[in-house]
């Protein structure tokens, strides 16, 4: 039964439910840590994965893919902050928006410029391969995660360390998390908190593009409307549960992927799929109420908080 | 011009569903054909449905045909308070029908039984898989079908079913692949995909990990050639043009459409474009040949299967 | 003073009509695009709206309304007293849920079951509003997080319990059977709308006459304004949480109801989750700032909207996603404008204070 | 290089309430400008406009003779400007260093902060003025004492030239003043100028060399100290004639209102406690201290906001130790938080709503489970009217008034309650001087009256002024205790603060 479920390739699957999750809740600790309440991330995240295809199919590299999918994420947080920043739009209805508006305006472009109904799927969509890492093979459980996985995944292992560092040493950084706790300290020393944002939310437009790109043209070389599926949220719910640190949203985006793949092979023991979906969610509050009751018991016995 | 108005009304959006387009297919053939202006209307939630249906009402139309068994409990409500209206429900009967309400139904599971068969004498694992999009009634036409195809030529065989699921289950190739690679590397050799948008993504695990798939709807041999064994048709097109020139003939109209009826078939059953579907199943004559003495038996009503959508 | 006045109207009334104007534009721009007459769009928008045979699209408008105007009610409660419950989605669910099983198994006359059924709707949203609330006050899980992520586990039980035990099998759906007919709620005679409607309406007078003029509403507006504040001076702030969250989960299970008795008559998989009708709502109330009174109003805007925009799709040639995006550029346009507005007039209110 | 600044004409207007009009003021280098007036005089705006937080109807900023516009505070930083804000602007999460930093960060490769160059730099600047605090502590753990020394090096880090305190000394302990004004004298040597807004008139003679005196938006008087008195400046600050100071009536302690009894508390900096003290009708009971000794967690156990760890807490006689906030308060409780901007306040709400919370006479504004609105702006005007708060009704946002008038609501609010027992935090925080004196009143008519006040004050002279005992706090434990008559400040600071130089940490 065990065989069942940690089968040869459920290592190796982990990561491909991580990637584009973390990635796109990386973006979102940036507004998160900023004070944008961007729950697009969904949104962003869609309209990762369609440019990443367009960047791919004409350029014939994922690389370029990728760099499309960057823009796209880049725009969408251009669109966010004109709404939300400029003309005082309410976040969330802002988020919403532009949730709708990825949806349809992909949808609309795919019919533009590939004439596809609902989906594309073409050879000339150059997708990223795996990519070898020397030495790892033979480790039993790590080999199969860490090693020939889409670099973008290798990327998002990078930028958490690189996430927290920025957030604790980076100029910019450090006025994310001002505009985010008192933003009146900012204005009090020259800085517009708007401007902050505004960087923030094109940071977190890379970052979920680059989430889109690996759903698009790591996991699958293709697209399908709505592609994103729920990812977005899933990252949305990582950020709040984290506040938006790096280290803490590598764990849950851990659990999140290990929970998720696991429970696709839970289904093959005859679990009904309709709990098999409800496993990531109650794998992660059962997570929350772990780390709180931890905590409170730390601070209980006397501990300095 | 044209005075007759044909409305067709789709449960879900189109998008890439091959089993909806063939629908808007259908009823465009059938404007063509009796002079009709056509309109589509897409929903995408139940409300949304009852909203179009009325509107199709409201803006006077002749016919509406509505695809899918979503719509029962809408034209019993709706049918009644327009008589002059025909209604076209595809998919299901609902029993004491108005006179305006007529319908047409597949039996999908006798042509996922066929899939099942060639599974079953392609298997050598002794392991076959099938994914669905989601643990729906329905799709146990597909799942339920095939796994008792399965069983009747290889009574020992395992069949592993599973669903897509998550957050969008029609239309998430990134799930299904990664359902589809779940399952190959639990053993299963061959594996059934009926998971509309997510039809994709198992191509590709397929012709990334080698192993050979079944889909439904259309000739899908050409999305990954060499790797689908062979296709369910259904053909909603050519059903539609039939019920729709039947009641315009001012009939009461109920068909049920199978094997028999050559409203559903399979690629393997398709002596003239067999040769040119690029199917792996052609490089197998002794499969089509059992498939086609199976749907035989089915037609000619020796073989007699269950509807499992009505199972439990 | 006047003048003062005057300039402040008018120029509330240019800011309108340059957001309209963009509004416009942008949506010209995209019929232009796909090639769909501008004009012909636009009436066949309104008319999709507020028009109709018998006015029946405006009812459609009115029956989606309800429901997203109802979700906005139990939203705004929570909202205003700093609750920031996003879980209303699942609170929806489990009185739909719980409406149609209970009409299902209870017996007795039809008015009672209707009645019961409404009530136990009501009290399983407050239950689970209540969850999220206990599991922020005993388990230190954020009510924010904790709220959102109980959506799931109700929504796939929901869909467990009507795909097995309860399914109406024979309908070849993931649904229940249908409640007894004497129980749907009546059409408003002539029409196609159901008198849902009403409950929504004194749902929402209740929220707007709680909101405004009781105790309990006062002292639940000062914890969202300042818990610490609330806190200092005595408010039993806990009890407040979960009383407001109770309320406002009973009335998203009433939505859940209405939807059950009103529309579906019973309960569908995903009937309740699919049109997003508790995102709908809480976007609804943040449009208007969650004034009270302003927030059916913002369903009804929403509503109108997405009818409209449905009506435009089928009737002018516009495509769906086109449909979409228009959507989404309205709601951007006028969630901004709307926005302006709100921070004018209560500077005006703060600034005007003196010389009152 | 020195710089001469002028205000020309300001006038600032927040819709219909005009906060400036027609201000002109010059501000010399090498000298210490002292801005004064009552709260809601403008003084903070009037800064504002100069720091370019603040965009004036009219008049002009000039530097050194030349016209300038500030777009953003920015500019005025870039011109050398520098501002100590009334309500700090730092950011609780962030360690000192980073604070200080923060907007002027010294950026190495890739845009990374420098923070050894930026610490090397501090420590210098600290030592040459004779400041010491860790660097690398939280914010949040810093009492406000502390938290106004990283303002200030936050100023002097980023080397301005002109620079603006607003009530600097307010919160600060008496040594810690006398730190920050020999900084100033500094600094004025170095011919940098400095605008201090304050409410205490001894400093302004202390340390000023210029005085503008502000009412109702207006400037009334500007010039050079030595032409003035302490005297005529009150009299120019309160527009009349100064009240008579008070007379202390003597008055035997009843009954035992407060009665706190080995109490512990959890505490920033581990356990406070354990501490007993008890409150007796008609006597107040100060309680000295350097602010962050415990002072804070004492007050939060005794009104139920903070649980107490062990010990026993009764009220009028009746143990409320495991009471919520709600019923202690209508036991007999009042309590005047230090913080009125949180606590004290919901900003966000009216006038009215803040005045009529947590009242007990719930029958006395209400019907049934409904408000009786009319009743509640009554209340609200009668409190206006009984403690002179400046601002526009009942139906004002309580976020437009100004610090002083807050305050004086927050204080009509919970007195109005008339309490057996009354707890007052630093009541009298950036409160001016026409203010302190009524709240003073307040407090005295109270014990007067036979109440119980416990007054918790980082301002020696206001302890020393109004207690019939004092209590001093050092380190989370009560360090000794003063008769109200005998109290003289030697003792007193001796009790405060005799080892309180070795506990506060060094540079890092
Ligand atoms: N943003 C604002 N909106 C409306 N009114 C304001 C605003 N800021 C200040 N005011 C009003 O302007 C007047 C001057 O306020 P200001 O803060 O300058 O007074 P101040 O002299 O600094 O008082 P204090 O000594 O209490 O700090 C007050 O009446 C205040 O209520
Ligand atoms: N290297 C950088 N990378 C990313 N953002 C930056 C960088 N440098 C500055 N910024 C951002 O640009 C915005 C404004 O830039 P601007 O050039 O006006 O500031 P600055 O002059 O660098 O700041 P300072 O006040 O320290 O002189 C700031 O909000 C800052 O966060
Ligand atoms: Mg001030
Ligand atoms: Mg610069």
């Amino acid at each position: 039964m065990l065989e069942l479920l940690f089968d040869p390739s459920f290592a190796a699957s982990v990561p491909r439910f991580v990637t584009p999750i973390l990635l796109a809740a990386l973006g979102g600790a940036l507004c998160e840590r900023a004070g944008v309440f961007n729950i697009a991330l969904e949104g962003f995240l869609l309209m990762g994965a369609f440019a990443a295809v367009v960047g791919s199919y004409f350029s014939g590299s994922p690389w370029l893919g990728a760099l499309a999918a960057m823009l796209g994420g880049v725009a969408m947080g251009l669109v966010f902050a004109e709404f939300n920043l400029r003309r005082g739009g309410d976040p969330i209805v802002v988020s919403i928006a532009i949730n709708i508006l990825a949806a349809g305006l992909t949808t609309y472009l795919l019919r533009a410029i590939f004439d596809a109904m609902g989906a594309f799927s073409d050879p000339a969509i150059a997708g990223f391969g795996p990519v070898s890492i020397p030495g790892l093979g033979w480790l039993p459980v790590l080999g199969p995660v860490f090693g020939g996985q889409s670099p973008l995944f290798y990327l998002a292992l990078v930028a958490v360390p690189v996430a927290s560092l920025f957030f604790a040493r980076h100029r910019l950084g450090l006025r994310i998390r001002a505009a985010g706790e008192n933003p009146a300290g900012l204005v009090a020393g020259g800085v517009s908190p708007r401007r902050v944002r505004l960087y923030a939310l094109m940071g977190c437009g890379a970052l979920c593009g680059l989430g889109g790109a690996q759903l698009s043209i790591a996991n699958v070389n293709l697209f399908v409307e709505n592609m994103s599926a729920g990812r977005g949220w899933i990252a949305v719910v990582a950020v709040l549960l984290t506040r938006g640190r790096p280290w803490p949203l590598l764990l849950i985006a851990f659990i999140f992927g290990t929970v998720d793949s696991l429970s696709f092979r839970v289904q093959g023991l005859g679990m009904p799929q309709q709990f098999t979906d409800m496993m990531p969610y109650l794998a992660t509050l059962a997570v929350l109420i772990t780390l709180s009751w931890w905590r409170r018991g730390r601070t209980a016995n006397g501990g300095a908080p | 011009q044209e005075d007759r108005l044909f409305v067709y009304v789709s449960p879900d959006p189109i998008g890439v569903n091959a089993f909806l387009q063939m629908g808007r297919e259908g009823i465009e053939a059938a404007g063509e054909k009796f002079g009709a202006e056509v309109r589509t209307y897409e929903s995408r939630t139940a409300a949304d449905r009852l909203e179009n249906v009325n509107a199709a009402v409201n803006e006077g139309a002749d016919i509406v045909v509505l695809l899918g068994f979503e719509f029962n409990d809408i034209v019993r409500q709706v049918a009644p308070t327009a008589p002059d209206i025909q209604f076209l429900i595809v998919d299901q009967c609902i029993e004491d029908r108005p006179e305006n309400v007529h319908c047409a139904v597949f039996r999908e599971y006798e042509a996922s039984y066929l899939m099942g068969v060639a599974a079953g004498m392609l298997t050598e694992s002794g392991k076959v898989g099938v994914v669905g999009a989601l643990d729906i009634p329905f799709l146990h036409r597909y799942t339920d079908g095939y796994a008792q195809g399965v069983k009747s030529v290889a009574p020992d065989a395992a069949v592993d079913v599973r669903w897509v699921g998550g957050e969008n289950p029609f239309s998430d190739p990134v799930r299904a692949k990664e359902q589809a690679l779940a399952m190959h590397s639990a053993g299963s050799d061959l594996i059934f995909t009926a998971t509309s948008g997510g039809d994709f993504g198992v191509f590709e695990a397929a012709q990334e990990n080698d192993f050979l798939v079944f889909s439904v709807d259309i000739n899908q041999c050409p999305q990954a050639p060499g790797h689908v064994v062979d296709v369910t048709l259904k053909r909603v097109d050519t059903a539609m043009l039939q019920a729709i020139e039947a009641i315009l003939g001012g009939e009461h109209v109920m068909m049920s459409l199978g094997l028999k009826e050559g409203g559903m078939s399979a690629m393997a059953l398709e002596k003239d474009a067999l040769a040119d579907s690029q199917c792996v199943v052609a490089e197998h004559p002794e499969v089509v040949e059992k498939m086609r003495s199976v749907a035989a038996s089915i037609a000619d009503g020796s073989l007699v299967l269950e509807d499992p959508m009505f199972a439990q | 003073m006047r003048t003062l006045r005057e300039s402040a109207v008018l120029r509330e009334a240019v800011s309108w009509g340059v957001a309209l104007a963009w509004i416009a534009g942008v949506l010209f721009l995209l019929m232009a695009l796909v090639g769909a007459p501008f004009g012909e769009a636009l009436s066949a928008f309104l008319q999709n709206a507020f028009g109709g045979r018998r006015l029946s699209y405006l009812m459609a408008t009115l029956s989606r309304a309800a429901l997203i105007a109802g979700m906005a009610v139990s939203v705004m409660l929570s909202f205003r007293a700093g609750l920031f419950n996003i879980g209303g989605e699942g609170q929806l669910v489990a009185g739909g849920l719980v409406a149609a099983l209970a009409a299902l198994f209870l017996p007795g006359p039809p008015l009672f079951v209707l009645g019961a059924s409404i009530l136990a709707a009501m009290v399983a949203g407050a239950g689970w509003a209540l969850l999220a609330g206990l599991l922020q006050l005993h388990l230190g899980v954020p009510l924010l997080v904790g709220s959102l992520l109980l959506n799931y586990p109700i929504r796939y039980i929901a869909s467990y319990l009507v795909a097995h035990p309860f399914r109406d099998v024979q309908s070849g759906m993931v649904q229940s059977h249908l409640v007894p007919q004497a129980t749907w709620l009546p059409y408003f005679p002539g029409t196609r709308l159901d008198i849902g409607i009403l409950f929504i309406a004194a749902a929402s007078l209740f929220a707007i006459i709680y909101s405004h003029f009781t105790l309990h509403g006062y002292h639940a507006r000062m914890n969202g304004l300042s818990p610490a504040f609330a806190r200092t001076v005595g408010l039993p702030v806990g009890k407040l949480t979960l009383q407001t969250l109770a309320m406002s989960g009973a009335i998203a299970g009433l939505v859940g109801a209405v939807a059950v008795f009103g529309v579906h008559h019973r309960y569908i998989d995903g009937m309740l989750v699919q049109p997003l009708y508790a995102w709908t709502g809480i976007i609804a109330v943040l449009l208007v700032g969650m004034i009270p009174w302003a927030v059916p109003l913002s369903g009804l805007f929403f509503a109108a909207i997405q009818t409209g925009a449905a009506g435009m799709e089928r009737s002018a040639g516009v495509p769906k996603e086109i449909a979409l995006v228009m959507q989404a550029v309205i709601i951007l346009f006028v969630a901004s404008r709307v926005s302006g507005a709100l921070v004018a007039s209560s500077e005006r209110r703060a600034g005007g204070g003196e010389g009152a | 290089m020195p710089m001469r600044v002028a205000l020309c004409g300001i006038t600032v207007r927040f819709g219909a309430l005009t906060a400036v009009e027609d201000v002109s003021l010059a501000i010399e280098p090498g000298e210490v400008h002292a801005v004064v007036g009552e709260n809601g005089a403008g003084k903070t705006t009037l800064m504002n406009v100069l720091f370019g937080l603040v965009a004036p109807q009219a008049g002009a900023i000039r530097l050194d003779g030349q016209d300038r516009r500030w777009t953003s505070p920015q500019d005025a930083i870039r011109h050398g400007l520098g501002m100590v804000h009334q309500h700090f602007m730092l950011q609780e999460s962030m360690s000192v260093l980073e604070n200080i930093v923060l907007c002027a960060e010294p950026a190495g490769r890739f845009g990374l902060v420098d923070f050894s160059a930026a610490r090397s730099r501090l420590r210098r600047i600290a030592e040459q003025h004779g400041i010491s605090l860790a660097l690398d502590r939280p914010v949040a753990r810093l009492s406000v004492g502390e938290r106004q020394v990283v303002e200030v090096l936050k100023m002097l880090y980023r080397q301005a030239e002109v620079l603006i305190l607003d009530e600097p000394t307010s919160v600060l302990t008496p040594q810690e003043k006398d730190r920050l004004f020999a900084t100033l004298r500094s600094f004025r040597t170095a011919g940098k100028a400095i605008v201090l807004i304050t409410h205490k008139l001894d400093e302004v003679m202390e340390l000023a060399d210029r005085v503008s005196v502000m009412r109702a938006g207006r400037l009334v008087w500007s010039g050079r100290l030595s032409q003035t008195s302490k005297e005529e400046i009150a009299r120019g600050i309160v527009g009349g004639a100064l009240p008579p100071a008070r007379q202390r009536a003597v008055r035997t302690p009843g009954e035992p209102v407060l009665a706190v009894r080995d109490l512990e508390v959890a505490g920033r900096s581990g356990a406070v406690g354990p501490l007993s003290l008890r409150v007796h009708a008609g006597e107040i009971v100060g309680i000295a201290g350097v602010a962050g000794n415990g002072q804070g967690e004492l007050i939060q156990a005794i009104t139920g906001l903070a649980p107490a760890l062990s010990g026993e807490i009764a009220l009028c006689g009746r143990p409320v130790t495991h009471l919520d906030v709600e019923r202690r308060r209508r036991l007999g409780m009042s309590y005047i938080p230090e913080d009125r901007q949180r606590m004290g306040l919901a900003l966000g709400a009216t006038v009215s709503e803040n005045a009529n919370a947590g009242r007990d006479d719930r029958r006395a504004f209400t019907r049934g489970p409904f408000l009786d609105r009319a009743a509640m702006a009554r209340f609200a005007s009668g409190l206006i009217e009984r403690f002179r708060i400046r601002v526009g009704g009942p139906s004002a946002l309580a976020a437009t008034m100004s610090g002083g008038n807050k305050q004086k609501l927050v204080v009509g609010r919970e007195l109005a309650r008339n309490t057996p027992l009354v707890i007052a935090e630093n009541p009298t925080w950036g409160v001016d001087i026409g203010a302190i004196d009524f709240i003073h009143g307040e407090l005295m008519r109270m014990r007067d009256e036979g109440h119980a006040v416990l007054l918790v004050s980082t301002e020696l002279d206001e302890v020393m002024a109004l207690s019939d005992r004092i209590l001093v706090m050092y380190a989370g434990a009560i360090a000794g205790e003063v008769a109200g008559t005998e109290a003289d400040r030697e003792t007193i600071g001796r009790m405060m603060t005799s080892r309180a130089h070795q506990a506060l940490p060094e540079v890092a």
